[in-house]
């Protein structure tokens, strides 16, 4: 077999759901006969005909709501949002309709809203966000960022069958650049479980989406300096995998928290009060953040090169944590 | 129908002037008084199948679909034997059992949720429609317009019914709208957009029939409006002094309970005794349902955290 | 003079800078003829007349959009949210138009949007939440959230006077509850700084909003039992005030995190990893975090106040870590 | 006019199909090839201190307020020297020094935003308007409705202009909305909603002209839909495949430009030499933009951490 990219990934996963469950349909703008922006959907519509494969009109809140809708009545819908920054025309009915029906009143809301998260395209401050945050603080809803293609088609299969919400950020710097070969049988990753992905014994870099390899990349460096980093690559924020993150700081003792989506109320956050709250005695340094600054997404390239997180700057953080 | 615009009548009286009053009921209120023969009229046909998403001045559907008066007043209270077990209040509920979906506070958003229901019934080739309740203020937003064209663009059956009672709140029509009636923003959709007296629930019935049947025939989404008036405050604790109170009297001779009692007194389908005896099993049944709703138990406290994702 | 209840200080901040300022207007719905659902903005219609005071259609995003738009020409409009949980359905104008304009293209937004938060009076999922931290997470806006009426009325002038796009929101429960005799000349409490309002040699307490009241309440049970908490009332979430934070934890060396938005990724997670990065050597004990469970607000009294962090929870907490 | 929608023409050209080939230009472009009448035929008679709420095929409307090529090509190369500074990217600027009103990529929300810029001018009792351009596409978003409605109830003086290409990025009219023409639901909101020939400038002109006066004179808001054609690609990655060839050949035909020259020449209003002269001047002064801007220093990385707030 070849290797599968992570867009790939991604519509392989959602087609296998289709094929499967006639309960899933997808809905979106430019879906159906674009195939997407960026082509996720892409053969769907000559697939599955159009009423599984729904082009809109431009209604962000109107497509979830929708999917919000028809998901009650039983039926399984994946929304795409066309760049995840467009999910903020649907903050209301994602926080307040799908997140708090089950709640309320025990109606299941089994949609997934997806979409094209991240910078790195030179996108600027409209098409680069990580929205992932406000969606963490939601509860009912799960958030899922995958960073692998093994990972993307397994969750988003685990997404499509969860009976609750998901929103699924996908990164797309990693659409194309990220590339594996995938097992032929059907799989699923399931929502909520971190993955080790380097283990090491030094210092925990926790991360998620396209820092994962901006960590993995940093561990290669530092290794030849004789630092050890784990790398933990979450995969899931809501829920998150609290045992295999204190497992890996009562191991390694110190703890980078490494996220691209701005400082100030990131995820890092509610890793950090974890940490200083259920691992504080095995903590050997400070708990370290590197984020992305607390400014919009600049879009001229030496800006953005800036603004993202680098692989230098783990390696910084990290030689001086270990120096501590 | 004279019994359910009778039943929810009384109902809401007794939880807005008494229980309210009583201090057995927090937070808001809002009840539909006047306003009966919209939601009575328009669910007087329904198939049990048929999705109906509620507003908040739609008790008369639960009422209709078999939700008792003691569920709902338990609700009200915050027992754990109302619909939402507490988690919500008032009427904010619904019931997947009898195809009622609950609405959320943010107006207009069951507009795209109802295009939604609809589509749903469409793609898998179902006969069923759904009807959507709103008020002429929700009509103002984002999400009625987005729900209004998706699903037209996408012929959902779903027939939009809209309470005009002529304010949102304090704010009077028209500083909500610059046109004369929320119908005329039907043609915005290319769906035809009705206009009847939201008092007359013969009126009603007829004009949503022919939408659902419309609808159900494949026909797309309709509109209809109903005009009525709010008989009350906005909710309970608002006492409607911008009101001009021959507004008030104006609709109190319209009422839609007294006009469908004389009509069919006229028509000799309604006689003394038979008016009597429902009037008294109205008052019985929901003294009974207060009575045991009042006995009803609270949640236990740590309930809060259930029920927040799948449990199996 | 007498005292001034918190909502009363409200109405008096704002018409005291519409009186100095006539670029001040304000907007909403129900807020003219009404005054306001919470009767905020009553007298204010007769005052300033309707070119001043202005009742909208129920359309939220509209609402801050058009206070944008008039900010950008040089107003400053001060829009009410009828309760904040609606401030959702503007999301998407306050976090990518508002928040972002001066950064892209130096167009100032001071604009105010203001609205009763919180839970406490039954008022369920809809009327009860707290969304500050959706705003937080947002840079290039300020976020306010007094507890005080003296603060109540210092900070809404100061947001007005503010350039920048201010979210302001107003504790429900307080409204009535709190009073305080105020002075009569003009002042303001600049956006960012904390206030100590207890101070105390054992437990840094780290709060806002309605909590610091259950603070005080649980400072003044412990007191008896020789238990010496600080009290920090934050005020302003976004910008916070660090160097008051961070001089109370290097004093008492424990911290409690204590607020009524719900748990994972609240504001406590922001406290948690920048104490544990720039004060991690002053720590004696693990960061406790006290908040609502992940769940929406319920509405029946039990579970909500099950659901309310209250007094005895902070004693709970103190207790153990001060004999950690 | 001519000469702008000349110049704009050349411009876009430019960066579509040379810069962004060339990878000097990053992320998305899109340009507003065979609408330039709309933009150029609005702004025309404007005041300077009318405010204009750009959308994202607007470039003619900087150009036309004096934005200089080079600002622009800055702008689109993330120069320091753009309007944006590098901050954003392509037609995401905006100048209020130019009183021009930069729009985020989500459509739609400039509609309620005009309505706020129109009413700080009547609270004021200022003479201005302001207009707004958003596309077909735009319509389908709530905000566009709550922006209509606002500006109509609170009677803003803004004149919204459609560009209707036709398309929403791949997804046609038809799939967008089920009325013919966006005007059509003007009447949702009891304002005008004219409907003109968006490649016959002359008629764009007049047609907003007469909105322009009626707001400017207190009479409110209004609509003015342009019916034109997207001649490219929906940005410059995409190839349009799903748009028929023929509705390509129909509108090449009625391209605004060559309309525009034929009717000047027809009148006696441009000759040969002149038509020659300035073609040659625009095609010069976009070639020493392209010369200049490619120069221009590009921001200091640390850049990107000032300006989120007022910094006095
Ligand atoms: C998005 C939103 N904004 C504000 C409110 C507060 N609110 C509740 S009911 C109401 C008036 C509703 O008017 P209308 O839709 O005409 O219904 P009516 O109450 O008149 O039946 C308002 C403003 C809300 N529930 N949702
Ligand atoms: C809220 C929102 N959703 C999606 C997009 C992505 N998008 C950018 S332009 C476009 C098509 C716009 O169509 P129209 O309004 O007709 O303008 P046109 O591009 O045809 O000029 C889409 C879907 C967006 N910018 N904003
Ligand atoms: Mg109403
Ligand atoms: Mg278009």
């Amino acid at each position: 077999m070849g290797l599968t990219t992570y867009v790939e990934a991604i519509r392989e996963g959602i087609r296998e759901e289709m094929s499967t469950d006639e309960r899933v349909f997808v809905l979106g703008e430019d879906v159906a006969v674009y195939g997407g922006a960026f082509k996720v959907t892409a053969g769907m519509l000559e697939e599955f005909g159009e009423n599984r494969v729904i082009d809109t009109p431009i209604s962000e809140s109107g497509i979830v709501a929708t999917a919000i809708g028809a998901a009650m009545m039983g039926m399984r819908p994946v929304a795409e949002m066309q760049f995840a920054d467009f999910i903020s025309c649907a903050f209301d009915q994602i926080t307040n309709f799908a997140a708090k029906c089950r709640y309320r009143w025990g109606a299941g809301v089994p949609i997934v809203v997806r979409g094209p998260s991240g910078g790195g395209i030179h996108g600027g401050p409209f098409h680069s966000q990580n929205p992932e945050m406000y969606f963490v603080h939601t509860p009912g809803l799960k958030v899922v960022c995958p960073a692998t293609a093994y990972d993307a088609k397994g969750l988003i299969k685990a997404a499509i069958r969860d009976p609750d919400p998901v929103i699924f950020f996908e990164h797309k710097f990693l659409y194309r650049r990220v590339k594996e070969e995938l097992p032929g049988a059907d799989y699923v990753v399931p929502l909520g479980e971190a993955e080790v992905r380097r283990a090491g014994s030094d210092i925990s870099v926790i991360t998620y989406g396209a820092m994962v390899f901006r960590a993995l990349d940093a561990a290669k460096e530092l290794e030849r300096e004789g630092i050890d980093l784990e790398v933990i690559d979450l995969r899931s924020l809501l829920p998150w995998d609290r045992h295999t993150v204190l497992e890996s700081v009562k191991k390694t003792n110190k703890v980078i928290l490494l996220h691209e989506a701005t400082r100030t109320g990131g995820f890092a956050g509610e890793l950090a009060a974890v940490i200083a709250e259920e691992a504080f005695e095995h903590l050997d340094g400070p708990i370290r953040r590197i984020t992305a600054p607390d400014t919009p997404v600049p879009y001229s390239p030496p800006m953005e090169e800036f603004f993202l997180p680098q692989v230098s700057d783990v390696v910084r953080v990290a030689r001086e944590l270990n120096d501590y | 129908m004279l019994y359910y615009m009778k039943l929810t009548r009384e109902l809401e009286d007794r939880i807005e002037r008494k229980l309210y009053r009583q201090g057995k009921i927090l937070g808001g209120v809002y009840v539909g008084r006047g306003q009966e023969a919209i939601t009575v009229g328009a669910c007087m046909d329904l198939d049990g199948n048929d999705a109906i998403c509620v507003s908040h001045r739609d008790m008369a559907a639960f009422l209709m679909r078999g939700v008792t008066p003691r569920q709902i007043l338990a609700q009200y209270m915050g027992r754990k034997t109302g619909l939402t077990r507490g988690k919500d209040g008032n009427m904010h509920m619904g019931s997947l059992d009898h195809n009622l979906i609950a609405f959320i506070s943010m107006l207009g958003d069951s507009i795209p949720i109802a295009a939604g229901v609809g589509l749903s019934y469409r793609l898998r080739g179902m006969k069923q429609v759904t009807v959507c309740f709103f008020g002429d203020g929700a009509s103002s937003r984002g999400d009625w317009h987005e729900g209004l064209n998706m699903a037209s663009v996408l012929k959902c059956p779903v027939v939009y019914v809209c309470n005009n009672n002529q304010y949102a709140y304090s704010t009077p029509l028209e500083q909500q709208m610059a046109v004369e009636n929320v119908a005329d923003r039907a043609s915005a959709y290319g769906m035809p957009g009705d206009i009847v007296d939201g008092n007359d629930v013969v009126a009603v019935w007829q004009a949503v029939n022919r939408a659902v049947e419309r609808a159900r025939g494949g026909g797309g989404p309709s509109m209809v409006e109903c005009k009525s008036f709010r008989m009350t405050g906005h909710s309970a604790h608002d006492d409607a002094r911008y009101v001009p109170k021959e507004l008030f009297e104006y609709w109190e001779k319209r009422d839609p309970i007294t006009r469908l009692e004389t009509s069919m007194r006229d028509l000799g389908d309604l006689t003394e005794n038979k008016l009597a005896e429902m009037n008294g099993r109205v008052v019985a049944e929901v003294d009974e349902a207060v009575e045991l709703a009042d006995n009803d138990p609270y949640p236990d406290p740590e309930d809060c955290l259930t029920g927040v994702y799948f449990e199996g």
